[in-house]
């Protein structure tokens, strides 16, 4: 079993989380490369859709924009950016929205627009909201794939773009939600997933070699950890050899 | 019937200094060669809509041109920030910019309401964000027939809306294939257009997963050849990306910026 | 993914009583032979809906499968009248036929915010005429930005789409071209689908003014060359003129009606 | 010069109304036949617009119905009928719209739903709306093709399908009805015009060898001369030639 880096496990431990046959609305960086290993090992019959329009894209290597050529070229069908939120994410018939977080905070919600208390004079802008909100609210569930660090994984998110669990148990509901939210939070330590009664993330597996110490050094809350934590299975030899392959033909 | 005409007949005759000017091109076939007419030009004041502001953008408001930025996401696409932007939107360099974000669903439903001549559009969308709090162009509204409360987002209806294609014919009829992202919209949503081509042909031979905007439906046409680098015009040429790489560095420091700028624009 | 199986079984596993139909097809890809199917099955109480009842409605209602029809023009193009539909509606015979009527434009928002899982439309129609007061599914709806009254319709959602196509593959993608209609928006606005076909072929060539629905958003796909007589089927069959007008003659009595159900459907 | 037909002669005339360069939304029967034989002779830039979706279509012969293989092969573009509606009809993208009419009032109000008083059990049960009350709403203008009748021409339409001028001057703009409404009526015995104050279709011509008599005859209303009534000019021998070429090919 060759070594691999904590970026390779987080992509694996992502991948896995994807059934085939599942339709997954698929973001660039790291979801889409999850993905793509996925639809490359167990889940042949995986259904990528990318904001762009493209539906059930099967890209030779790894797309290198949301809007890469290969994803037009090689898609079952290719429709508008309305369409493509109107008539697909939007009706819930997704299955698993891929999202990243500059903040994420105990309740699982996301903040990708402005760091800082000040909307008007931010400490730090972010690109913004992008398809993110609609994802988190329309997609039967969400996972989320995020580098571990007080930096990210905050008490309460500065902005909340796009809705997790809000102040805790009931709000999705409270709000007319129809997808589940976030359901897997996966990082280069560990993964986490929210409490069946409360909706605040706990960590449910730690990645092979990582410690406890190592998360909560890493978590800006008092991160609780779920009942009978494991250890994340190590990436086969298959998983890391197809991934750097896919990551080898990038750019 | 459109007007075939220059890049810079086309941004004269069209972009005015305080207009509402939208380029588009989800990834596809950004109108980057237009972006700089505009900065050639010197105009002041836009207010610059656009779902992906990238490169163009950036450019665009760290020349001055810019007074607001309509948007939903603001990078550089698998690279990072956008630093005019950035130093723009929290020092007013070189002057300031007022910003109304939104999200994607949110910016397509404008543009989709805008032209199908309605004054909104309705989705399901921004619930529980704080993204309401801070846009005003947010409401929520009430289903007639169930009482569900859902959100509406006025239209958007620029003065100009620019957007790159592969071909045209000579009576104006525009025909893009590949991505095509809001490109129909922003066009019929807007008071007028410009549409750079690759190439001006005789005939636009039918394509599998091409759309044509008829002529009649757009102001001006103008044939430029690379309009959309480093963005990529399926058919015609990839992406380049060794050149988003290369703006970071380039956007991150003013003088850089300045220097770009005079040599490579004006 | 869709389940590719016989007509017979897919109308048998999708339609039952009392449920609500959409067979759609705008005067290109009519689903006729899902039409008699239904028929033959002997499906009662069916809500049967679509934008341009013709031949096929007047055969389904004529042989009394339905009790209300939601529509936006009933006769028989270039023809005249739908005398099954209006011995139904004005005569109750074989059962009495309720009506809910709408304009074009009206039904195709009603399917299109049912695709879009929103439970009503807005548009600028109905304004000034008799069908707001007539049925109860117009409503006014006013924009939050700017005071305008509006047009509220509500989403359709059959429980049933069924349209014709020219092709699938074995994966139940399927490829249609030339006049697309409202297939799009009925088959996702619907609980379930069925999508009948010319074809089934191993791989769907990309083909000019073709759209592709991802087979796993349909329920069933089934082989039936020529399901679309006597309307017609882009690249495959012509319109069949000669048989919308001998249908005028077969109509008009309720006894060679009765008979032709007999001798051609039954 | 040959003789024509009444039938012919309401063609023609129609056929006149339209402009080079116009987007015209067709209808099928008359309006399609008049749109291809203005196409054929003084307009040969005028844009086809079918309720089927189909955009710029040059027919080589008439179209069997609105959704006739002809039209999208011939066609600029093809679009979905939402997108035709709703894009380009709803906007106030085409010129002018070609309506018909089982009943047609005093203020152009048209009925193409009901006969009768009684909604629930008509005397007759017409087709219904279509798409035409959104074109009547929406078209820069609108231009009826009717033959004259007093079955027809009715002093108030027993249902408003598709609104004309309401109740008289003001009513269009008190709805918030962008389009001017129908400007011009074309019978096989003459045309008529609202009049520009009233808003009351008055007679402005006479085909050849009609009477003043034989129209007020088949009109339901008090029907009023517009001041300087003319008569319509006699289709041409290219009109009819070309015409005729077009219904031979029909069918």
């Amino acid at each position: 079993m060759s070594s691999h880096s904590p970026g390779e496990m987080m992509t694996v431990a992502a991948s896995r989380a994807l059934s085939d046959g599942d339709r997954c609305f698929v973001g660039i960086g790291k979801p889409s490369t999850a993905a793509n290993l996925a639809r490359r090992t167990h889940a042949p019959g995986l259904v990528l859709v990318y904001e762009s329009g493209t539906i059930g894209a099967k890209p030779d290597r790894l797309p290198l924009s949301i809007g890469d050529g290969v994803l037009a070229e090689t898609a079952d069908a290719v429709v508008s950016v309305p369409e493509i939120f109107n008539y697909w994410l939007q009706p819930g018939r997704i299955d698993v929205g891929f999202l990243g977080a500059a903040q994420l905070d105990r309740f699982a919600n996301i903040n990708t627009t402005v760091i800082g208390d000040d909307y008007a004079n931010p400490a730090v802008r972010l690109p913004g909201a992008g398809g993110a909100p609609e994802i988190a609210a329309s997609c039967r569930e969400v996972i989320v794939i995020v580098p571990h660090s007080r930096r990210t994984f905050v008490p309460r998110v500065d902005f909340v773009t796009s809705f997790g669990f809000g102040a805790g148990a009931g709000d999705r509901e409270r709000h007319g939600l129809r997808g589940r939210g976030p359901q897997l939070v996966v990082t280069d330590l560990g993964m986490l997933a929210p409490d069946p009664e409360t909706c605040e993330l706990t960590l449910t597996h730690l990645h092979p070699g990582v410690t406890l110490d190592e998360v909560h050094a890493a978590t800006g809350w008092d991160l609780r950890v779920a009942p009978g934590l494991r250890t994340t299975e190590a990436p086969t030899d298959t998983e890391l050899s197809v991934l750097r392959a896919l990551e080898g033909q990038e750019g | 019937m459109a007007e075939i005409t220059t890049l810079a007949e086309a941004v004269a005759r069209l972009v005015h200094d305080g207009d509402t000017v939208a380029l588009e091109g989800f990834t596809h076939l950004i109108p980057v060669a237009a972006g700089h007419e505009i900065i050639r030009q010197g105009r002041r004041d836009l207010t610059l809509v656009r779902m992906t502001p990238d490169i163009v953008y950036d450019q665009l408001i760290g020349a001055g041109c810019a007074r607001k930025l309509v948007f939903s996401w603001a990078g550089n696409p698998g690279v990072g920030s956008l630093h005019r932007f950035r130093d723009a939107a929290q020092h007013g360099w070189p002057v300031p910019l007022e910003i109304e974000e939104h999200s994607h669903a949110g910016m397509a439903n404008r543009y989709a309401a805008g032209a199908a001549g309605l004054p909104f559009a309705v989705l399901r969308g921004y619930t529980g964000t704080d993204l309401p709090g801070r846009t005003a162009t947010i409401a929520p509204i009430t289903c007639p027939f169930t009482g569900e409360v859902l959100t509406a987002v006025p239209a958007l209806n620029p003065d100009v809306a620019i957007v790159h294609a592969q071909r045209a014919d000579r009576h104006g009829n525009v025909q893009l294939w590949g991505i095509t992202g809001v490109h129909k919209e922003v066009v019929l949503a807007s008071r007028t257009s410009l549409v750079t081509v690759e190439e001006i042909v005789d005939e636009l031979a039918p394509r599998p997963g091409a759309i044509v905007l008829p002529g009649w439906a757009i102001t001006c046409v103008a044939e430029v050849p690379g309009g959309a680098r480093p963005s990529y015009a399926m058919g015609y040429y990839e992406r380049d990306n060794a050149y988003y790489r290369s703006w970071d560095a380039i956007s991150r420091d003013r003088d850089a910026f300045t220097t770009w700028l005079r040599t490579e624009v004006r």
